[in-house]
């Protein structure tokens, strides 16, 4: 039975085609993928649905919803359908409830809304309504706010506000990509039940391959803002007919070629690490509580050695390289780098501070958008007593630039004129230009698009054989770890929980977090990877 | 609530000790001499000596300091130097008119900007919406006494519907004394009202870019509901910072007015006692004011854990 | 301006129209009032504020000013004065009592008297009693007064309103609740706004003829203005915004008077300063000033020029403004001869009256004119009277002596324009102890000459007292003999 | 960058006229407004006068150009006091964030808001007397606060920027960091509030000035001329007219420069119109 029917949806915003002839059908009680690369049109196609683009748009085509024709609809008609017959959930938790409401209230005023029920009557059925997405009366009432929720619990409420009419198709849109994976599994399989037993039909659009693998029953692939490809999902993933598609999939579980030259001399050696933070006073009269971070944290990262270290979110692993690199105190242990203490607060022997260097997550962040790109990756040079000045530095800059596969004129140009992925290779090659020993990594490749994060994984394996670089390579993302590092740390609440071989413990983990981590985390069905 | 509250209120008592400190030296160093003041051009330096002496000018600083602070503690402001009468009876007597002028400027302002942000914010970009900042701005631009002189150019002296100031006395009739502070507060509220109105647009339009509001739109309410039922609340958050700001603004800021519209109020107090170097009544007024600033901005930070209900666990 | 006047002729006949029909005969009255009294014992404080509220309205002395200037009996009916001219003996009026009903006798004349010359004593013009060496009660209606040496000018100075007869049971509370033997009795006082007094119904003299007083404080001129205008005033005595005159003068609601001051507005000269020291810098100085253009440009034409520090009202007053007429060439010249070719700089510190802050602006420019910048700064009384008065730290600056028969200041090197000069000194020395009225107007005039031709001061004009009061009221004061507003004689026409 | 919005370019003409006409009058004006002409005053505006004269003859146009030079001068030395001190206190706390300096730095920021502005601008000029730069002071005080809070929020939004990291990284101290990575990316947020404080800066020196509290006379100041002309209001109105009309338009002209300075610079703002 057809649900949904989207017919040469086109979506121009002053003047600029954002999506191009984007048609589609649902049927009822149908899970459909929506997969596709940053810039898409994915989730402007789940806008157009929802009657919610920006101003400034323009549509054309037809979406209709048993049969009747969303685009067509006046304001007031359309107000009617949302919430109503089209749920829809967004990929930010934290900042998609209302934080002045309780949970309680922005859940009933779904239903008192759409007439459903008045209040006292909508505030009973919000409460089965969270019951019904896990949150349960005991630890959950309804008289919580927001701010007193994790992000899963959030993205619940958020779901059991969508569902709360029974709705007959449930837009989510990027649903779990702001959570970790343990969590990310639990939303996911509580949208796959919630398909099932209130017969809806659900959009999951999403970046990840993975998650549709397991999830949907049809998929769309979109291309700047086009559908190349779609089709029941087994069957699209098995034939892989449109060149994107499979260089998508390529690229989710792309392994990177790089040789194992991990000598036995240790490059970084932690002993006994721990790292408190105090938190801010609960009130004037108590002493303020102090949070441990990093809690007695040791290992050795050998020269030459790919190190990764895995964990969610809060489990401290930004504070231990924070740490690594001297920029905070430590309250107890010691760190060495080649031998030598590493100490916050005290100058670093210029020597040492050339042997390491980071790269960062955030592509936006990571440059000072008021310096020329020479300015910028030359910066590490600071406080080297040996450095290249004139002619020198030119020459040190071009070169970085073309390490990393950009050009030597790219120096004069600012920041903004470049991509994403181009950014992370400046950041690389500002990380490059002084000829480290050990480049921390931290979440470096996490904010990238899978396909221009398989050609940063490329350069660095191809860097790190032809400087004999020591990656230290910081994740939530265990499909990355994998593939790139020689031995993985999993930490959990500021400790180690374990550490081994990448191989042996992806395969055989020991530790009953690891198994929950990498049983959570979706994967593409083995057969597909090329 | 409680914790939060107490918290506050230690950093509140800080800051009053601070103030007062900050209070007392400046007035110490006005030059000027109020028993000379008092005493006019043809006084003998014995007569003024006997005066200061009975002034109790002659103590020592840190001694009058603290005389000065304990003296407030229990309510006592000390004896005015000219009037000669305690300062806390001046004051009492002043604040009924000032206090009601701000009071009254604010309603004024507050009725005023907000159906006229939130039009303005509901239109975003359309003529209404364009016209309103226009018209704002100016209000921003217009100095508050000129514009109150235009007023008593037009209101009392040309058709002659106010008293041209003055202020009868709440004693006189409730809607007199109204009358009387109407020209005043329409003076006083017009560039406040300006400012509020487009704090409240950008407020609003603020909160209408955030991503629960589009959640509510996709839970299926309107623009107009979505403003409503969730916007305004925590729109009002800024906004009531700003209200705050405005009156205790409007509680000091009125010297001006209050002298173009010759009102009793406690800005005229505070000039008259600066020129007459009647300085206990200046420190006291100004400790006064500093201290309503500071218990309304205490009052702000409370409503604000009331209204946003993240504050209230800290 | 068409539609201004227009709009101000139709109020006008609306409100004229309205008033006869309502106001058989007004018994109240509305006064406004620049500054506002510190408190209301006179005895106590120089503001001149607080005379303009209790004298001869509650406070009463032995004698007392009249409109015209003249020196009047109040509380004593009559006075011998010894042949040595050292003992006065007041004859009081019997019945007299104060507003808490005690009665005044001799006694509360020795009371005041004592308390005003005591030690301790906070009384602004001490010098009015300094010359009594003893106060003796006679009878309950008698007092002899003994002097230390003969003072032709006793009887007047017991007319000051600082020299009152008050009460040693009330006169602890004064400042806020001020008991007198005057016809009128103090009733309210809304501080920074308003004085109300009443009639007193026990008066012992001739009873007044309006029942109620309110003194309405208004600092700012153009609320001033604003408040005649829109009615909220009946009487502005000492009105501060002569610019509008000319409005109330056209306006047949409002009378304008202009009468004298004993106000001597003076460009007063540091004769200590290293450039006025010099009497042909002086005297430079004193032709540079075009006094016309000053009475024009910052009173609006009212105001008498004056030559001398005397008051041109004054039966003894000799018109010496030919010693300093407006002569810009000659000024310069003298500048030369005094060695100033290119002129030199100097302070110009006024005080807040208008007079002296617009005359400022003008002096300053004329003296601008012959090569002396005087650069203005402007003052808080309390700033002028520690920098000016006290500190003598000044070139130039602007103010009206308002005390009557002051001349005596020239006798005061340490006075704040640091004039000395022995034989002004031993003038007045003489001048005291002369009581002969032919011999004492001969010194008078004499004085006048001697700083006159010394040019101790740019004399500039005698400061007008302008009132706004409405046409019905008659029986104000037009002259300001001393700082008043007598409404003993003051009454509604209708 | 290329497009302007209206309210920028409005608000520059606006302001640009009268900084012109500042900017002239060092050099030329119609009359010169250190001479008084009594015999010919509260003349309406004619060929001769422009705007007409005031109470002492001088030429009103003439005031209202070397007055802008006053207001404008005020304005931007009072601002550049707020600058000056306010930003490098503001960075100071920001790089400090945590620790009690911040804490201190932004407690006595309060507390200076705190204090009714007008009332102890009038006890800084009774205790050193009127004077144009005693009112820059008083003014200048207030706008410390103002830039100190808003460079330390800005400061603070930079200080989580992972590039701030590198710098550290690279063994850069705060000083250094703050110099050369937070402050040109908070100049857009400083230029906007300065343009603002720059409004309220004159508007400030008026209202000092109108309480005379300003700069003094002769040299001319719009907040005098209102205060000289006010009881003249009747009877001669363009006496208090074209000094206000200069102040609003001076202000109104800075203020839209304002908004639209933020419309191109302030990156939030940008964000959300999109």
């Amino acid at each position: 039975m057809k649900l949904l029917e989207v017919q040469d949806l086109s979506v121009s915003i002053h003047g600029t085609e954002i999506l191009d002839n984007v048609s589609f059908n649902i049927n009822e009680s149908e899970i459909y993928g929506i997969v596709g690369e940053s810039g898409s049109g994915k989730s402007m196609t789940a806008l157009s649905l929802m009657g919610l683009l920006p101003n400034g748009s323009k549509s054309t085509g037809s979406a209709s919803l048993s049969n009747t024709n969303l685009l067509k609809l006046s304001e007031e008609k359309m107000c009617s359908y949302r919430g109503n017959a089209i749920g829809m959930i967004f990929q930010e938790p934290m900042t998609a409830l209302n934080p002045v409401q309780t949970i309680g209230k922005q859940v009933a005023e779904t239903l008192i809304i759409h007439g459903q029920a008045k209040k006292k009557e909508a505030l009973e059925i919000a409460r089965e309504k969270l019951n019904r997405v896990g949150l349960f009366e005991e630890q959950f009432p309804l008289d919580k706010y927001p701010h007193e929720l994790s992000g899963g619990q959030r993205q619940r409420v958020a779901i059991a506000m969508a569902i709360a009419m029974r709705p007959k198709l449930l837009i989510a849109d990027e649903p779990t990509t702001a959570l970790d994976v343990t969590t990310q599994s639990q939303i996911l399989n509580l949208l796959k039940s919630l398909v099932e037993e209130e017969s809806m039909a659900l959009i999951l659009i999403t970046h990840d391959l993975a998650v549709i693998s397991g999830l949907a029953n049809k998929v769309a692939v979109m291309q700047k803002g086009k559908i190349v490809e779609k089709g029941k999902t087994n069957k699209i993933f098995k034939e892989m007919k449109h060149p994107y598609t499979k260089q998508l999939f390529s690229a989710s579980n792309h392994v990177p070629e790089r040789n194992t030259m991990a000598e036995e001399t240790p490059l970084l050696e932690l002993n006994h690490v721990i790292r408190k933070y105090k938190l801010p006073r609960e009130n004037i009269f108590k002493a303020p509580q102090t949070f441990t971070a990093v809690n007695n944290v040791s290992f050795i990262l050998k020269k030459g050695e790919n190190l990764g270290l895995v964990g969610e979110s809060g489990c401290g692993k930004s504070t231990l390289t924070r740490a690594i690199l001297g920029l905070d105190e430590l309250q107890s242990g010691e760190i060495f780098l080649e031998g030598h203490h590493v100490n916050a607060g005290k100058k670093l022997d210029s020597s040492l501070r050339r042997k390491m260097q980071v790269v960062f997550q955030d592509p936006f962040g990571s440059f000072n958008p008021r310096h020329k790109v020479g300015r910028l990756i030359s910066e590490p040079f600071y406080l080297i007593e040996d450095r290249p000045t004139g002619d020198l530095l030119k020459n040190a800059i071009n070169q970085a630039l073309v390490d990393v596969g950009l050009n030597a004129e790219d120096a004069e140009k600012y920041i903004h004129e470049f991509s994403g992925g181009q950014r992370q290779r400046i950041a690389i090659a500002r990380a490059l230009i002084i000829k480290p020993s050990l480049i921390v990594l931290d979440e470096a490749v996490s904010a990238l698009d899978v396909s221009i994060r398989a050609q940063v994984l490329d350069l660095l394996a191809e860097l790190s054989n032809k400087f004999e670089l020591s990656y230290l390579f910081i994740s939530h993302d265990l499909s990355v770890v994998r593939n790139i590092t020689d031995r993985v740390m999993v930490m959990k609440a500021g400790s180690i929980v374990e550490s081994g071989d990448t191989q042996k413990v992806f395969e055989n983990p020991t530790h009953p977090y690891t198994k929950e981590l990498i049983a959570a985390t979706p994967r593409l069905p083995e057969n597909l990877t090329t | 609530m409680l914790q939060f509250a107490l918290t506050r209120f230690i950093s509140l008592s800080l800051s009053l000790i601070a103030a007062s400190v900050v209070i007392f030296a400046v007035i110490e160093i006005i030059p000027g001499d109020p028993a000379s003041f008092m005493l006019g051009i043809n006084a003998q330096p014995d007569t003024i000596a006997a005066l200061r002496e009975q002034l109790g000018l002659n103590g020592s600083l840190l001694s009058r300091y603290v005389n000065w602070v304990s003296g407030m503690l229990v309510g006592d402001f000390g004896i005015s130097y000219t009037y000669k009468v305690p300062v806390s009876e001046l004051i009492l007597a002043r604040v009924w008119i000032s206090l009601p002028l701000a009071v009254y400027a604010l309603a004024i302002s507050t009725l005023i900007a907000f159906p006229v942000g939130l039009i303005a914010a509901a239109k975003r970009g359309k003529t209404i919406d364009i016209t309103i900042m226009g018209t704002t701005q100016l209000g921003i631009a217009i100095p508050n006494f000129w514009f109150a002189m235009i007023l008593v150019l037009i209101f009392a002296i040309n058709l002659r519907w106010f008293s041209a100031g003055g202020f009868p006395g709440w004693e006189e009739g409730f809607l007199l004394s109204i009358k009387s502070l109407t020209l005043p507060a329409i003076a006083l509220a017009l560039p406040q009202a300006s400012i509020l109105a487009r704090i409240m647009r950008s407020s609003i339009l603020d909160t209408l870019d955030q991503d629960y509001v589009r959640t509510a739109r996709a839970k299926g309410l309107s623009q107009r509901q979505a403003i409503w039922r969730h916007a305004l609340k925590n729109a009002l958050i800024p906004v009531l910072t700003i209200i705050g700001m405005q009156f205790s603004f409007l509680m000091a800021g009125a010297i001006i007015i209050e002298n173009v519209f010759f009102l009793p109020g406690l800005g005229r107090l505070i000039f008259q006692g600066i020129t007459q170097r009647d300085l206990i009544v200046v420190e006291s007024v100004v400790m006064l004011l500093v201290f309503a600033v500071i218990i309304v901005t205490f009052i702000v930070d409370l409503t604000y854990a009331a209204v946003d209900p993240r504050l209230r666990k800290r | 301006m068409n539609f201004f006047v227009k709009k101000v002729a139709t109020a006008t006949a609306i409100l004229l129209s309205s008033t006869i029909i309502s106001h058989a005969a007004q018994t109240d009255i509305t006064i406004g009032m620049q500054l506002e009294p510190p408190n209301l014992d006179p005895t106590g404080g120089a503001a001149g504020a607080i005379d303009q509220v209790v004298y001869a309205n509650i406070f009463e002395g032995l004698t007392r000013y009249q409109a015209d200037g003249s020196i009047a009996p109040a509380l004593a009916k009559s006075w011998n004065i010894s042949d040595d001219g050292l003992s006065y003996t007041f004859h009081l009026h019997e019945g007299v009592k104060f507003h808490d009903g005690s009665s005044m006798d001799a006694e509360d004349v020795k009371f005041s008297l004592d308390r005003a010359r005591a030690e301790d004593s906070t009384n602004a013009q001490k010098a009015l009693f300094a010359g009594i060496a003893s106060v003796d009660v006679i009878d309950a209606t008698t007092v002899k007064i003994t002097l230390s040496s003969p003072n032709g000018g006793f009887i007047t100075n017991m007319a000051w309103g600082d020299a009152v007869i008050v009460a040693p049971e009330s006169i602890g509370n004064a400042a806020t609740n001020p008991i007198g033997t005057g016809p009128f009795v103090f009733s309210n006082w809304v501080q920074g706004d308003r004085i109300e007094i009443s009639r007193n119904d026990n008066y012992w003299g001739n009873p007044v003829a309006l029942d109620s007083a309110t003194f309405k404080f208004i600092s700012d001129p153009t609320a001033a203005f604003a408040a005649m205008m829109a009615g909220d005033l009946d009487a502005f005595p000492g009105y501060p915004a002569p610019e509008t005159l000319p409005q109330f003068a056209a306006d047949p609601r409002f009378t304008v008077i202009g009468g004298n001051t004993e106000g001597e507005t003076i460009l007063s000269t540091n004769n200590k300063d290293e450039h006025f020291s010099k009497l042909k810098v002086r005297k430079a100085l004193a032709h540079a000033i075009n006094r016309q253009e000053i009475i024009d440009g910052a009173m609006f034409g009212y105001g008498k020029p004056i030559g001398t520090h005397f008051a041109p009202h004054h039966p003894d007053y000799i018109d010496l403004t030919g010693n300093s007429n407006y002569d810009p060439e000659l000024s310069k010249k003298l500048l030369s001869e005094a060695g100033y070719p290119n002129g030199f700089e100097t302070t110009l510190k006024l005080p807040p009256p208008s007079y002296a802050r617009r005359g400022g602006e003008i002096i300053a420019a004329q003296l601008r004119a012959v090569g002396i910048k005087a650069e203005i700064s402007n003052l808080e009384w309390a700033d002028w009277l520690k920098q000016v008065f006290k500190g003598k730290d000044y070139g130039l600056t602007i103010v009206s002596h308002t005390e009557p028969m002051d001349i005596g200041i020239y006798a005061r090197p340490t006075y704040y324009f640091q004039y000395d000069n022995p034989d002004f000194q031993q003038l007045m020395t003489d001048l005291t102890a002369e009581s002969d009225p032919s011999s004492r107007s001969a010194m008078l005039k004499k004085a006048q000459r001697i700083i006159s031709e010394d040019y101790v001061n740019g004399y500039l004009f005698q400061l007008a007292r302008t009132s706004v009061i409405n046409s019905k009221i008659k029986g104000m004061w037009e002259n300001s003999p001393t700082q008043a507003t007598d409404l003993t004689g003051v009454s509604w026409t209708d | 960058m290329t497009h302007f919005p209206r309210t920028l370019i409005f608000g520059g003409i606006l302001f640009s006229i009268f900084l012109l006409g500042a900017l002239i009058s060092f050099v030329w004006t119609p009359a010169d407004v250190e001479i008084l002409q009594i015999t010919a005053r509260f003349k309406l505006p004619s060929t001769a006068h422009w705007f007409g004269t005031d109470h002492f003859g001088r030429d009103i146009f003439s005031m209202i150009m070397v007055g802008a030079r006053t207001s404008i001068a005020v304005a931007v030395v009072a601002v550049g006091i707020g600058i000056a001190l306010g930003v490098p206190l503001g960075l100071w706390a920001a790089a400090n964030h945590g620790h009690w300096l911040d804490d201190f730095i932004m407690r006595g920021n309060d507390l200076v808001f705190a204090f009714p502005s007008l009332i102890i601008a009038i006890l800084i000029t009774a205790v050193f007397g009127p004077s144009a730069f005693n009112a820059i002071i008083a003014i200048g005080i207030f706008n410390i606060p103002v830039f100190a809070r808003i460079s330390r929020g800005g400061a603070l939004s930079i200080w989580t920027l992972d590039y701030i990291l590198s710098a550290r990284v690279a063994g850069k101290r705060a000083f250094r960091i703050s110099a050369e990575h937070i402050l040109p990316n908070i100049a857009n947020l400083l230029i906007v509030q300065g343009t603002i404080q720059f409004s309220l800066g004159i508007l400030a020196e008026a209202a000092l000035s109108y309480v005379g509290l300003g700069v003094q006379p002769p040299t001319p100041s719009w907040g005098r001329m209102l205060a000289d002309s006010q009881t003249m209001i009747s009877i001669a109105p363009h006496l208090a007219l074209f000094p206000g009309f200069a102040i609003i338009l001076t202000v109104l002209g800075l203020n839209l420069m304002g908004d639209g300075l933020r419309d191109i610079l302030d990156p939030r703002i940008r964000r959300t119109q999109r």
